[in-house]
């Protein structure tokens, strides 16, 4: 990504991030069974594959048509607790993008926050309570902390991606209070969560390989 | 894994071309995985449907009929189905007095159900209220969880509000006796052998030869604790007891007693158990006035069963008694 | 071995105390191990009994109630039961019109229930017919064996004489009703794997991780061929071509198919059969005028499934149609 | 047995019968299983086991009462295909024999060949379908043979033996055309019958050892 945002640019983040869910899939899944019910990876494969394809028939020009379509397929295709959630997270940036070409780093911000907040709204969750959350929060938080300190987009994603991967890992040690893995009580300690999982691997898809 | 399949990807597909050959009083809706009732809406009835991964059969398609659900959406194996199905299933049972959700508590199942019912009203079209069910007494109900899950109980109310709903009542009316069933019902299950799913093609879970899970969940989530396998008797009050102390029933209540197989389990033991379940009432005092036995709710070739109690009144009984006409549950027709 | 039981020796004695107490329109007379309507016997109106070998719930005892079976006798697990039995319940039900015995076609049932009846006719007791199921075409049927099994028909014609004789029919027109049942009707079965006999503590066959047993008898005993597993697709193709070509059935014959489950199968997958086999028979230009889809003769806690046809006319479909009140099929009441 | 055999005598045999199928209830579910429902010891030593008590219970004086106490039992205890076949084989043993309480070797060979006649008429059997038939059918031909020739009666049921035992073995080979095994067809082929076996323990209760 460059210092602003082309359409494109996002178009080639959600096919990099539907790339990285089909490479991780066992892996996610096998988180998922550790915790849950063993179907996440199958679950963001399963959508994000059918958010490509719509993406090839429709080809959206601007950012919020991006995700919209992105938003609503997931909806649409995957059920269990991540499809409303990705679901809401990708519908919520499209709808703050809005009907822009070229997104700055601060509007990118912006637009994630949206979508944390969309999630929040959904389902509830807080920090600690071993979810998706947890990593997309302290992202969300880093990307808004590089772009109040100026920084290059890049080096912005760069930041996002350590805090998402630092998320990511702390769900380990966490006691599940949300979802499927809540019902494991004490047991769900010491897996890394799978939402949190993906969320990590899709700000990975944003984030250029290191200068 | 030894199922009577084709492609593991198309069990709930052509599952549901079964179900629409068997049972020519029922329509599917193959694009949107939902079944649904031939004969309806009915104009001024409230419309109730449900849904929810498949694998739990008969629940939920073998429930839509005459006095139970106008429709179930399918999902994928253990997986809620979408949005769009509950909203294209709203649509389809919609007579113009309202529509009722029947959801299990599963964070899925919620938010997907959730997201249905705000598309429904942002177009304009059906009301909708929905009522979760939360009966499983394995699981602790905290705000530190997803809160309990929908198992037993879901089929006692899917069929007491669809009477309610045949006899007219009004949405909120359907509503409020879902509601009192839900707040009225505990459940408690025990897996002998794990389920396997097509798709993951190996048990969901290990369990030793010598091994049960106690406080299963109906897809194969972990239960309360990992016992040595025991008699029918010691199951039945492993499972009873933890289910009278939660409402708390008491003596002197009437309940329906509902005995349910979770798939591989035959009826044989299901009446062994329910024997056992029934002696346990009777030492409490509690008189079961109804009971049903069988397998109703399951989890694919799970072996295991559970136990539902619902404390009634003269009105819930009279709305179990009502007529129905489904698949699976059917009498007074 | 994981059952929910308690003593294997008592699972008989103990699933019909299940039985007895979740249905209280049913009695049990527990010495002679009987499974009977509350309401009878009817002045005029001919008994129908049956009974064999326990293992295969809801047969028989499933299926005594109004429209259908006035006793049924429960033999210890795959074991026919005495003759005492059936004269206990022949009396039990004889209101004066005569009692039918429906038997299966095992050389130690046939044996048991022609004692019986001959143990009836010595005391001057009730006049009683004998109808013997045969309907399996896994096996020959020749002089050289003890002939074809009795299996899915059985339900089938229990039903269809039961409507007879709730219609006032005479004992010689039951029979015929009866007979004609079993003359049009087939079946033929496939085992995933083997049932475990509770006494025996272990599974009846070996069948390797991809086999499967084509033509299984529903206490274990080998069929045709063993295969390498398949698809569903090919199975019922397996199952219901041998069926076809026996009759023969042929084009424009109307049928009851019967997708029956052999008690570790869960309901999801018989519906894919179910459509498999409607397939089938639509390719073949044989009409399905009605459907009966579940675990309704089963093996235990066998995997598997069975087929079976019969061909009706507009009086079979609406004896098959008319009122019937048991615990395992009701309807029209 | 002596040259007449008394009550007590016959008792005795049915008593030993009863100890000889416990010791061997295993071995006899075995050849049930391989050609069966694996069921025939359990039936006949729950049979027998319950015959046993109803001689303590009832202690009948004559032969007819005694074999009529038998057969009833295990018609009324069995099940099965051997419970109406063992059973008739003794209520016809008693009703040949009637109320005596000293049975000569022919009137024993009469009695078991009308247990015989009973077997056959009830269960269609033929020689050659392996069945008990094959193992009762020699015996029956031994005893009468013996008697006719004026024979011992310790010699008779010394040959009987030796006839049923031959008459088991002989089933070995042979394909099953009655009763369960008949399903299996050609694969009956090389296992010994059951009932066979049982009949062979039958004559050996009544038979002294070798002098
Ligand atoms: N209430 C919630 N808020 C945020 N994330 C949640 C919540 N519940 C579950 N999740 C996330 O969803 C993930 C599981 O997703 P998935 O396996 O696809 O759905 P399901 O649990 O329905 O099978 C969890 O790892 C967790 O990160
Ligand atoms: N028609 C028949 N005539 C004579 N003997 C028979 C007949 N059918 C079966 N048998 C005998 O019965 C034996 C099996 O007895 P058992 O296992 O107790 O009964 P079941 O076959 O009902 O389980 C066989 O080994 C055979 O010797
Ligand atoms: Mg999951
Ligand atoms: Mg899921
Ligand atoms: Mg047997
Ligand atoms: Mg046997």
């Amino acid at each position: 990504m460059n210092d602003t945002v082309s359409t494109a640019a996002l178009d080639e983040w959600m096919r990099t991030f539907a790339r990285l869910v089909a490479e991780n899939k066992e892996a996610l899944t096998d988180l998922d069974a550790a915790i849950g019910d063993g179907d996440h990876g199958e679950n963001m494969d399963r959508g994000m594959r059918a958010a490509v394809q719509a993406l090839d028939d429709t080809r959206p020009s601007t950012a919020s048509a991006l995700f919209n379509k992105v938003g609503m397929t997931l909806i649409s295709t995957v059920g269990g607790a991540s499809g409303p959630l990705f679901g809401t997270l990708f519908l919520r940036i499209g709808a703050a993008l809005g009907d822009t070409s070229e997104v700055s780093l601060s509007q990118l911000a912006t637009a994630l926050h949206a979508g944390l907040d969309g999630i929040v709204a959904r389902g509830k969750a807080e920090a600690g309570d071993k979810t998706i959350y947890d990593a997309l929060a302290p992202a969300v938080q880093a990307l808004e902390t590089a772009a109040t300190d100026g920084a290059h987009t890049a080096d912005a994603l760069r930041a996002a991606l350590a805090a998402a991967e630092n998320g990511r890992d702390a769900t380990t040690p966490m006691l599940a209070r949300k979802g499927r893995a809540s019902y494991l009580g004490e047991r769900s300690v010491g897996h890394q969560d799978p939402g949190a999982t993906s969320i990590a691997l899709l700000i990975a898809a944003a984030t250029p390989a290191p200068a | 894994m030894k199922k009577l399949i084709n492609d593991p990807q198309n069990v709930v597909a052509e599952a549901l071309l079964g179900i629409e050959a068997a049972h020519p009083h029922l329509r599917v809706d193959h694009e949107h995985k939902i079944v649904y009732r031939g004969d309806g809406p009915r104009r001024g009835k409230v419309g109730i449907i449900s849904g929810g991964g498949s694998g739990h059969e008969p629940l939920h398609g073998g429930f839509v009929g005459l006095g139970m659900l106008d429709a179930a959406c399918a999902g994928e194996v253990f997986t809620s189905p979408v949005p769009d199905q509950m909203l294209a299933a709203t649509k389809l049972v919609d007579g113009g007095a309202g529509v009722l959700h029947v959801v299990k508590n599963y964070t899925g199942d919620v938010m997907n159900f959730e997201m249905a019912a705000e598309l429904a009203e942002a177009e304009g079209g059906a009301k909708v209220l929905s009522v979760i069910t939360n009966d499983d007494v394995a699981v602790q109900d905290s705000t530190w969880t997803a809160g309990r899950r929908g198992v037993g109980v879901t089929v006692l109310l899917e069929k007491i509000a669809g009477a309610a709903a045949e006899q007219g009542r009004s949405l909120e009316q359907v509503a409020d006796i879902a509601r009192k069933v839900n707040a009225d019902g505990r459940s408690m299950g025990v897996a002998l052998t794990s389920c396997t799913v097509p798709a993951a093609g190996k048990p969901t879970f290990e369990l030793g030869e010598d091994e049960m899970e106690l406080g299963v969940g109906i897809h194969g989530e972990p239960g309360r604790r990992r016992l040595p396998l025991a008699t029918a008797g010691e199951i039945a009050e492993l499972l009873v007891e933890p289910i009278l102390a939660d409402l708390p029933f008491a003596g002197g209540d009437t309940v329906i007693c509902f005995v349910n197989g979770l798939g591989g389990t035959p009826l044989i033991e299901l009446y062994v158990m329910y024997h056992e379940v029934n002696r346990i009432l009777n030492a409490h005092g509690v008189q079961v006035a109804r009971s049903l036995v069988g397998p109703y709710i399951t989890s694919l070739d799970m072996a295991g069963s559970s136990v539902t109690l619902l404390k009634v009144d003269d009105e819930l009984l009279s709305l179990w008694d009502a007529p129905v006409n489904t698949p699976a549950l059917r009498w007074g027709v």
